[in-house]
């Protein structure tokens, strides 16, 4: 547990060192979070400012969730994010200008411009594209995760992340099934934000909690509050690396409200205000805030530090891919497959 | 009144709601205050009260749901949110809904809304014409209406319908067109219009790619070439007669569709013309289709993959120099 | 339970009554049993000698699980059976004649020889005809029980059957779930007979009991021994019992071996010594004999004549279905739809 | 030594077990003592041990691990049961290995193998042909061998290629095709044969309607007529160029498929043929497919619904006296 820095009893050396990394943690996560909200709300008001194609969606309410998704992963484990993981695709290690890029179709980002906003990745390294069928990704990192088995890779986990909402799909069935046969390293974070775009929980599902699933799959289950940043890094934490230690996989469900729309052209008035006053709709960056000041953990001139070089980054990402070329369609290579000589030239 | 071809979808439910105590809609978010991610459905939760059903995000099931309603004398309308997630039902509209009536003599009467076709910046997922795949099965009838007045009478006709309809709305008509009132009635079902007559050519098209096609027959009219149009409006059955009747007159044919090339709707009117009219024609049948990759997400890739209006008459002028 | 008829205490009329009652429907159940036994065999035979094209699919172990699903249904009711439901189809009321005619493929069948072996039904009897992509009817079913929901009918009810192999499929998974979030009175009886095809459970699911996705589906969830015919009644007429009283959807889970291949084409080599001495490996007609028996309930030459007619009714539903004529290619409507008018000629 | 279709398929998955390390194969049934619904992997667990492997019913899933492995390097062989039940993992093949190099420029090299094509008494899902619906969508290899020596060596091509394929192996022909060797090598991928020449007609086949269109020439040639017989191989790519040089050569077309009429194969050539080699042909082209109905169980119906050697033939007499 998150301790105060101000307690009666005074700590022993390895106690305190313990309670700094814990600390450190807390803050490093923070700052994902931080840097994903300012991101996210550059984003949406590019959106607004008919500076983006198609859609924005963003994580706003889901950041310590996702954060924490991304803080326990490390190089060679397999990362398949979905719809509201900024924070958690950023402490992964995606750049952000990647995001910028992919958001504006730049010719130089992952995606080329062939593919926009959150279907973006890197496959080579570990971050998976996410088709839009919610599901399709699980068995992807199961297959992935045997893959590194067979060639005898150690101590690797992958996780994948899907909303309450995805959780009925027959894919997301077909690949958590599998993944318990196969015994994979996998850890499945569903996150009830209580809605499916505008389809409330009672049209969702009839169970009492999600993690009831675990079960009947033979996963290992874990609810979390999203909104308390320190039960999403315990959670997750615990869940990764009992999966790395070869535990059957793990299903981690957290509870939270989505604070935005589904995507910035959404108003979200479905959202009832019952709902908005539970305690599950708390804004989990403020509840970090609030507990970093209650416990000292950083001073305001530390944050608000924080505060403008994730504003730098932001404005940085955004003017970088903004100055790169849009794609062609003349120099485009209208070809789907790597084999070229086995291109079908039909019209 | 001006209503666009949304509204007109919207209005055609509501009238079967109304008119009709079979009817009922079910889909991802069609019900409560929101009436679907196009708000095709808008108000009608309201004014229908436990006939517009929110479902999980379950396509399969949502069909399946359908298909048991129907067989119980009920005529669903099931809404996907877009065709593109419609791959997920595919297995219950082939295999069950397309093969009961021929198996066990009861017909199916589900209508099947897919939101389809290529908008701005809507990527490899929320992009895809899907009738091509639907079409090629049997125990289906597949529609792609082209006009608002299309998209209401159609779409009322699709209920009425005992048999399976696949019913591709373009999303991107949805704001663009509009007319001044609804038609009590359309014409027959299967039948193709002569959208623009014309002698020197005929496009045959469908759905968006109408439009499209009547702007490169505008294109070509300044340059003195006088084009045919053919709105196809279902495309199974596929109205050959009619597809045949007009290149008797034209000699020429250029058939237009917004699906990935390999078998899609033109390649079938091509054989079709070329198997059956043969002799009709004076110069080789053209098509021209969406490009064969993922439908692209930035706008300067997505207007070259599809066809437009100036890559149509582009098309068309080379045909007719032949 | 079943209690024995030469018990110390006297019974009380009501007692009495009741105990006849139970002994009845055993008895009832053990026809279906051994008719569909019979019946099965028969088929067996003809597919052997050629009689039959394709393949022949029996419930051997499995019919006292099965004449339990059609015993408790009635007109109204809505049951839609899969691979090895021939005695439940037959207590719902399918003639036998009907299954000899979608065998050998009779014009006068309800498939007309378009489709074949277990794949028939008659919908509008409440029949449903399964397709062979395993769980896609679960959802079909709820949408049966919706319509007559809404017509305002009372008191029905839909019973489907899986088995542990079709629990793993997507279809299934989101039919399950669909039935709970709109509450219909369904029952969901899912056999584990220990193998999908020649696939062993372990490589099927990972769950200790499938009876542990109730649960997480909000169904309510029972096991039961498919050997034992007794259990086998008395647990589906309670699910069935409380479906009809809008309890929540039922799942009843239970655990047979299949005594017979796949189909007959099969030799069922893949099961292993070890399986075939499990106690859920018990012939259920065997047991079901056994306890009539010993319990005195019937007589062998009653059963014995059972048995006879049972031969008769087979070699007469057989003989039938083969003096009929066979569908004609010149003569067949081949028209896909019922609008006549809206056949495509597509060549 | 003589081999069947179905033993040249066990062998080239036996040599690419064998030869590479990256090869697995994952499918219902396909492991154990059993070695799948058609014996297709016979021996093949005991002989590699953990890498063949039984899954789930699961054909999404089976596909997505599938995909997930050949990102990281695998080349993995995914068994269809038979190719009906693969509707449920068309999202995945369609959608996610289909768009993936596309995308992230990553290609994903998985097989699918898809047990297709009609056998008496196997009903309406037990006898597809979809190859229709996967060469549709872009992205794809569909590999439709005819003969045993092709069996053999596209699969093992299939293997090698660093895009997903979809390889329709013909049911049919597992038993009824027979070669005394296999080859070391066989014609390029995406290249059509000329399985007999001839003069008077062009017939464009492939998979088991080869054999019947063979068998079709064979008594046309007791009439004298001269047929020449393409076997396309794979039908995406399509070789429009040797469908083109055959029809220079005849000046008529006939294409005959196995899949359902509307948007199949052969409308696919029909289209190609008319649209870029309108002026080699003197007659109109034509095709033959199944019948647009399900595919019946009884051997009387189905033996109608598919193109026998006797229709084909027929057709042609047709189209020759033109
Ligand atoms: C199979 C499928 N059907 C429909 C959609 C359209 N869709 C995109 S997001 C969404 C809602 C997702 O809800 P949930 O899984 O709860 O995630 P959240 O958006 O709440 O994070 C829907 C219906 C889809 N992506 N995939
Ligand atoms: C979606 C799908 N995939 C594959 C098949 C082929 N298949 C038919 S029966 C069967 C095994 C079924 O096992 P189970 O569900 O346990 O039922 P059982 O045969 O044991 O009664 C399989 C794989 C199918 N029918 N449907
Ligand atoms: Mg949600
Ligand atoms: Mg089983």
């Amino acid at each position: 547990m998150l301790q105060t820095a101000r307690r009666g009893r005074k700590k022993t050396g390895s106690e305190a060192q313990a309670a700094a990394a814990v600390h450190e943690r807390y803050l490093e996560a923070y700052r994902w979070m931080l840097l994903t909200r300012l991101f996210e709300e550059k984003l949406a008001s590019m959106y607004r400012g008919g500076m983006i194609t198609g859609g924005v969606y963003v994580g706003k309410g889901q950041e310590a969730v996702s954060a924490a998704c991304g803080m326990f992963l490390r190089k060679g484990d397999i990362f398949a994010p979905l719809i509201r993981d900024q924070a958690g695709r950023a402490a992964f290690g995606e750049p952000l200008v990647d995001v910028a890029r992919t958001y504006l179709g730049s010719r130089l980002g992952p995606m080329r411009g062939r593919d926009g906003n959150i279907h973006r990745g890197k496959p080579r390294e570990g971050q998976l594209a996410m088709i839009s069928h919610l599901g399709a990704m699980i068995s992807v990192v199961v297959g992935s995760l045997m893959a590194k088995r067979w060639r005898g890779e150690k101590d690797f986990v992958g996780l994948t992340t899907i909303g309450e909402g995805g959780m009925q799909t027959g894919s997301t069935h077909e690949g958590l099934n599998i993944a318990a046969v196969e015994r994979v390293p996998l850890v499945v974070v569903a996150t009830n934000n209580h809605y499916a775009y505008s389809t409330p929980n009672e049209r969702e599902f009839a169970c009492a909690s999600l993690v009831d699933r675990a079960l009947g799959y033979g996963f290992e289950g874990y609810e979390m509050d999203g909104t308390n940043l320190n039960a999403c890094l315990e959670t997750i934490e615990t869940a990764v690396k009992r999966a790395r230690a070869g535990r059957p996989p793990q299903l981690v469900v957290a509870s939270i409200l989505r604070l935005a729309g589904h995507g910035e052209h959404d108003d979200f008035s479905y959202v009832t205000d019952d709902i908005r006053k539970e305690p599950f709709a708390q804004d989990c960056l403020k509840c970090a805030e609030v507990c970093i000041r209650e416990l000292g953990l950083a001073d305001d001139a530390t944050v608000r530090n924080w505060r403008d070089e994730a504003l730098r980054k932001v404005d940085e990402a955004v003017a970088t891919a903004q100055r790169e070329p849009a794609p062609n369609a003349g120099e485009e290579d209208w070809c789907a497959i790597s084999t070229r000589e086995l291109c079908d030239p039909v019209e | 009144m001006s209503l666009t071809y949304l509204e007109a979808i919207r209005e055609a439910q509501a009238k079967l709601l109304r008119d009709d105590p079979r009817v009922f809609i079910y889909g991802q978010d069609v019900g409560g205050t929101f009436g679907g991610a196009f708000k095709a459905t808008k108000g009608l939760a309201k004014e229908f009260p436990g006939r517009v059903l929110n479902t999980p995000i379950s396509e399969d099931a949502m069909t399946g749901v359908a298909i048991g309603a129907a067989l119980e004398g009920m005529r669903p309308i099931v809404e996907m949110q877009f065709a593109d997630f419609s791959s997920i039902a595919l297995n219950q509209i082939l295999n069950n809904a397309g093969t009961q009536y021929w198996r066990t003599n009861l017909p199916v009467p589900i209508t099947v809304r897919l939101p389809s076709g290529g908008t701005k910046g809507s990527g490899p997922f929320h992009s895809q014409s899907m009738e091509s795949l639907y079409a090629h099965y049997p125990g289906l009838i597949v529609m792609t209406p082209a006009t608002v007045e299309d998209a209401y009478t159609m779409l009322i006709d699709a209920i009425s319908i005992d048999d399976p309809v696949v019913y591709c709305e373009h999303k991107y008509l949805y704001y663009h067109l509009k007319a001044d009132a609804l038609p009590s009635e359309g014409m027959p079902i299967g039948r193709a219009r002569v959208a623009r007559a014309g002698r020197d050519l005929t496009i045959v098209s469908y759905s968006a790619m109408l439009h499209e096609s009547l702007a490169a027959a505008e294109e070509l009219a300044r340059e003195n070439w006088d084009i045919e149009v053919i709105d196809l409006r279902t495309v199974k059955p596929l109205d050959t007669s009619t597809v045949l009747g007009s290149v008797a007159r034209t000699g020429r044919l250029l058939a237009v569709g917004e699906s990935f090339p390999w078998g899609g709707v033109t390649a079938e009117v091509l054989a079709r013309v070329a198997s059956e009219g043969f002799h009709l024609l004076d110069a080789a049948p053209a098509r021209l289709n969406a490009k064969d990759t993922p439908i692209p997400y930035h706008p300067n890739l997505w207007s070259a993959h599809r066809p437009s209006s100036h890559a149509i008459a582009a098309k068309a002028r080379r045909l007719l120099r032949e």
